[in-house]
């Protein structure tokens, strides 16, 4: 089993007649996920790779081929329009890898998606993996992934790949991974994705990377705290030698106030029973020791 | 996007809310000419992109056309320091000559988006003209919040309870509840991530003004702003970082003296934290971003060269998409003759990972090859730097 | 026993140092209505009729009186702000009489309130009355009511005056009567009030006033159809000699299109089974031969 | 309130929307400058707030500027009768001359506020350029919808959707949407209650272009749009429904002999209703709105009276609020001592009832007090029209 896709997904790709939407898609496929359907706006009617149907609407898209999760490679301007309609059509699951979108037009949208009962994974965001179930919906690199027990939640894409990489180089399988984005709002943060850890029989823990910036990690150990997780929690915080005040890439990695330093951070989630992993490069060695 | 002080507060007029007459000036006798047209004492403001200008020297209030131009002369063509600009400053090309005026109380207005509420927040504290983010720590409870309802926007009742709160009269609450719907209209229609008024004073006549002024423009939504893209001002930034910023690269100077070239900013976060766990210092925060293709590596490998405190250098690319012979291209490719020396410690994961390893010993380059974060502290503890 | 306005209301009035709020106050206390605070921003501070104090604010209002429903008399631009002032203050029950508050306003703030499960009377009409409780949070006049068991539901303020009229007159008692406003949106339609009349055990029929134009009495027809409203229904739709495509005050009652006429809206209601009352002259002879 | 095709095609413009080149003319001699300007075939348009104009003579397409002169002169100073005005048909004042375009296809846009989902909706068709109502009761399948959520407004998505449901090319779906969302914005910026676009055209060379516009802005919001409320054209009203309606008087002309005043538009309606129901016709809808003050009780009596028709008055006023004696007063002082003898109808309810009673008997007015409905049927019914 797994969080959030599986082999069950059937999965519409947005965007997927651009060059990022076609590269992943190839791999996507390669790496074995069902992709049933692509939409571009006044690109639909072709045939992709010999097998995915491109249409022009995404509601005809759901309807012809029962896609029942969506990810998104469209460019930013159109990311909220992409996402509404998605969340128009139905679909209940929509991954937007786009980064750049404007934080306003989150703002509507997440509000738009709380009242219809949507999960967003994103934007700004590497996506979902599901090693056991063969289910890629992202831009993860496809090798270095193991099946197993382990969940990991990061806000990062690269630091993601190199947490799962730890873990597999030291042995140790992932259930599924989930790069939450790395903007300011995002649909879903550490908090949905540890109850959704929590409810996964098929997951015996986690391991958390959190970095400067906001107060997402400070909500996961409210949350941890208040027993809605209580499995083995493993968490490192990137970004402890970060000056305040710089912004550091992406939108959300800036310091401001206290609560938004690594250290605060780390505190908060190590009175909440976390596992502290002394830095990044300790993740995969720290959780095998965790787990003995 | 920042915008200067004067630029904000054009934005401000324009949306209604009250800012102080007044002129910029580029020369010490505009700003003369400025000051004899307000008739009055005058407060001269240096435009640079930080705050705290005051404590270094870069408002000064003067009473006669003179002591403007002279206190212009003193501002302009010097870099500012303040507590907020780093030891270097940065540079005054402008002065914003206003009227001074009486005040009798200084108030803190902002706006911002925040993450909790997923929502707009307007922020109002009585405790104006001072470090806001002090007051939080010291007096949280001087701070109030009202949170947007997206459906329906910033309401009357809600400038009117953040005003009374405050400890306005509730005369006064209509005018500044008005004065609030204003700034959020402008924050809604320029695609603000900051729009801050410290301090939002009254005047001893009950006006109220807007003495400073600070907007930040959300550079994901400049695409629909061109007018406001324009503004940039390229002189505030770091060069290193402005031209980093033009080629898309996240480049921050940092003090230490290993240069790092990443992919992804948690990585180089990551990577930052793992130089420090070696024992050393970050020169820079680099995060080379999607793709990582030769000409932005390569670009990015000469900004840190640029940075004449890097002694090492950490390259962290995790790739899957990356090439591997790419990156080492690029990185070759920009590291001069007479830098050939400098050791680097390279992590690449990705394809055609021997032909990039190929590239790098051909070019005889002094580069240590590891194949994780444990063996890059490793090999950064056991590099002799020449 | 009554819907939505009873002894326990405890009556904030906003807008009360104006006018017509003044006025009203006086007629409602005058009434028996438990008045417990006024509220006009900047006026606060004062006490009317010797017993009502006046505040700024309506969270100030509501935290210092313990008042659990408020009757708004603003003037129409601030109609909104005012309401969306009282749902944010936790109040469950707002009867808006002002008149003229601009459509996009009420499309906006309705959104909120369905968000909130905040019930809203109006706008633009007379309130609220329960003759039995000596609770009237309206405009309507005082000496026209008896306390008895009929509710009243009508889009107009005179001529739910004219029908309460005709049923005192004929010896009929009402529960409730409501007048749900004449505005194209309102917060509270038939099918709202029908659905409290059927709940409440001391109701035991309702006569429904229409008019021409829109939909409601359709919605409400379909609603008793649907056997949401089981007990005896009396209608009457005012209007069946306006002439199409002509405004006739109300900024609802202008007829555009089949459903909005008058003989429309009588067929749908009589399919469902409701008396219909042969015109707005024989509202209490009907009602009275049909209770037999 | 309504607004002119050429105004509203002003507004459809400033949001973005293609409109014909063209101009207004308030003479011939105008209209044959603007045809010469334009250079082509042209289309003269009649001016008035009512549709069918095609019908009634008051569109002419012409080749010449001479024949724009010519149609232009034909139009002006006339009153124009269209299936939409009655007959006595609306005053023109101005033609628009614009050029005439190659159609493609003729579409429906309309943009509105939908009760049942108390949301804006727009509607699309492709049986552009003919009766809307008439294709929705014909072929309802042929009505498109789109329910605008209110948070983020509508989406390009919604636009793609409708024009290809209107069997568009996928490749003119997104200017098409394009048009749509600035119909939208123009809707909500300028509180629209109707905002139509029928037909809007595809021409041979696939531009979109409005051809005709129909804007009505909602009354109770003009309060912050005092520009566009400068734009009604009180020509275009019935004189004494224009009175009225400056007075806040509900006033609409109807076809019997039977004036009626009456507080409440329901009421108002139900006493219309009761006149029928005593075999008599109205002569007009009044309510004469809320508190029945003498002055504007006299007024609306006057505006009654100057309807030469009205051979009797039903006056129906249940007050509460309303003093018998101040309606009684208002009518007595409008009603000239030649139209005395008026036989009237008269159901008050209210305070000072019998002060108000002796008032109209000392007046010496024809009047028959009644207490009920029921009794104001029999009271018609036994009248002795002198």
């Amino acid at each position: 089993m797994s969080i959030l896709v599986n082999k069950d997904t059937r999965l519409l790709v947005q965007g997927i007649t651009g060059a990022q939407g076609q590269f992943h898609t190839a791999q996507m496929l390669a790496y074995g996920s069902n992709i049933v359907a692509g939409a571009t706006p006044g690109r639909g009617g072709r045939t992709l790779f010999d097998r995915v149907p491109v249409f022009d609407e995404v509601e005809e898209a759901v309807a012809r081929t029962g896609a029942n999760a969506s990810i998104l490679f469209v460019p930013a301007p159109s990311a909220a329009d992409a996402i509404l309609e998605t969340a128009d059509a139905g679909l209940k699951l929509i991954i937007c890898i786009t980064e750049g979108v404007p934080a306003l037009d989150m703002v509507k949208v997440l509000h738009v998606l709380r009242e219809k009962d949507v999960t967003l994974i994103g934007p700004n965001c590497p996506g979902v993996i599901s090693p056991g179930e063969w289910c890629r919906a992202g831009i993860m690199p496809l090798d270095i992934h193991l099946p197993g027990r382990i969940g990991v939640a990061s806000r990062s894409g690269t630091l993601t790949y190199e947490a799962v990489h730890q873990l597999t180089q030291a042995g140790i399988g992932q259930s599924t991974c989930i790069g939450i984005g790395g903007d300011q709002l995002v649909g879903t943060g550490f908090v949905d994705a540890l109850a959704l850890f929590q409810e996964d029989p098929e997951t015996d823990a986690v391991v958390l990377i959190g970095e400067i910036g906001g107060v997402k990690e400070q909500h996961a150990a409210e949350f941890v705290k208040a027993r809605g997780f209580t499995k083995p929690l493993f968490v490192v915080v990137a970004g402890q030698t970060a000056p305040p005040g710089k912004r550091m890439g992406h939108a959300g990695a800036i310091i401001t106030g206290k609560a938004a330093l690594a250290s605060s951070k780390i505190a908060a989630l190590q009175e909440a029973g976390a596992t502290i992993i002394p830095g990044p490069a300790y993740i995969g060695e720290t959780v095998k020791q965790g787990l003995r | 996007m920042k915008l200067h002080e004067y630029q904000s507060k054009a934005l401000l007029a324009m949306y209604g809310l009250l800012v102080p007459h007044g002129g910029l000036a580029g020369t010490p006798a505009e700003a003369r000419h400025v000051a004899e047209r307000l008739a009055g004492p005058c407060v001269v403001k240096a435009q640079v992109y930080a705050g705290g200008r005051g404590k270094g020297g870069g408002i000064r209030v003067v009473h006669t056309p003179h002591e403007a131009e002279t206190a212009a002369a003193a501002m302009l063509g010097t870099r500012l320091v303040t507590p907020q600009t780093g030891p270097q400053g940065l540079p005054v090309h402008h002065v914003l000559v206003e009227e001074a005026l009486d005040i009798d109380r200084e108030l803190y207005l902002g706006i911002t988006i925040d993450s909790g509420t997923e929502s707009v927040v307007v922020v109002a504290s009585r405790a104006g003209g001072t470090d806001i983010e002090t007051v939080a720590h010291d007096h949280p409870e001087l701070i109030l919040r009202q949170v947007v309802d997206p459906v329906v926007g910033f309401q009357a009742f809600q400038g009117r309870r953040l005003a009374i709160d405050m400890g306005l009269p509730a005369s006064m609450a209509r005018s500044l509840a008005g004065q609030m719907l204003a700034l959020y209209n402008l924050f809604m229609a320029k695609d603000c991530s900051l729009a801050e008024i410290n301090p939002l004073v009254v005047t001893t006549d009950d006006r109220v003004v807007a003495l400073d002024a600070k907007l930040t423009i959300d550079d994901d939504a400049l695409f629909r702003h061109e007018d406001l893209a324009a503004l940039r001002d390229w002189d505030q930034f770091d060069p290193l970082e402005a031209r980093a910023a033009k080629a898309g690269i996240a480049y921050v100077k940092l003090d230490g003296d290993v240069g790092c070239l990443v992919n992804g900013a948690g990585l180089a976060m990551a990577t930052m934290d793992t130089i420090k766990a070696a024992g050393f210092s970050p020169a820079n925060f680099l995060d080379v971003g999607g793709g990582a293709d030769p000409q932005r590596v390569a670009m990015a490998t000469d900004i840190i060269l640029q940075d004449p405190s890097v002694k090492r250098i950490l390259v962290n690319v995790f790739g899957g998409i990356a090439r591997c012979d790419d990156i080492a291209r690029g990185i070759v490719q920009a590291i001069p003759q007479e830098r050939r020396a400098l050791p680097m410690v390279v992590r690449l994961l990705g394809t055609n990972l021997e032909e990039g390893k190929a590239i790098f010993r051909a070019s005889g380059l002094n580069v240590r090859f590891v194949n994780s974060l444990l063996e890059a502290i490793e090999a950064l503890q056991a590099l002799t730097v020449p």
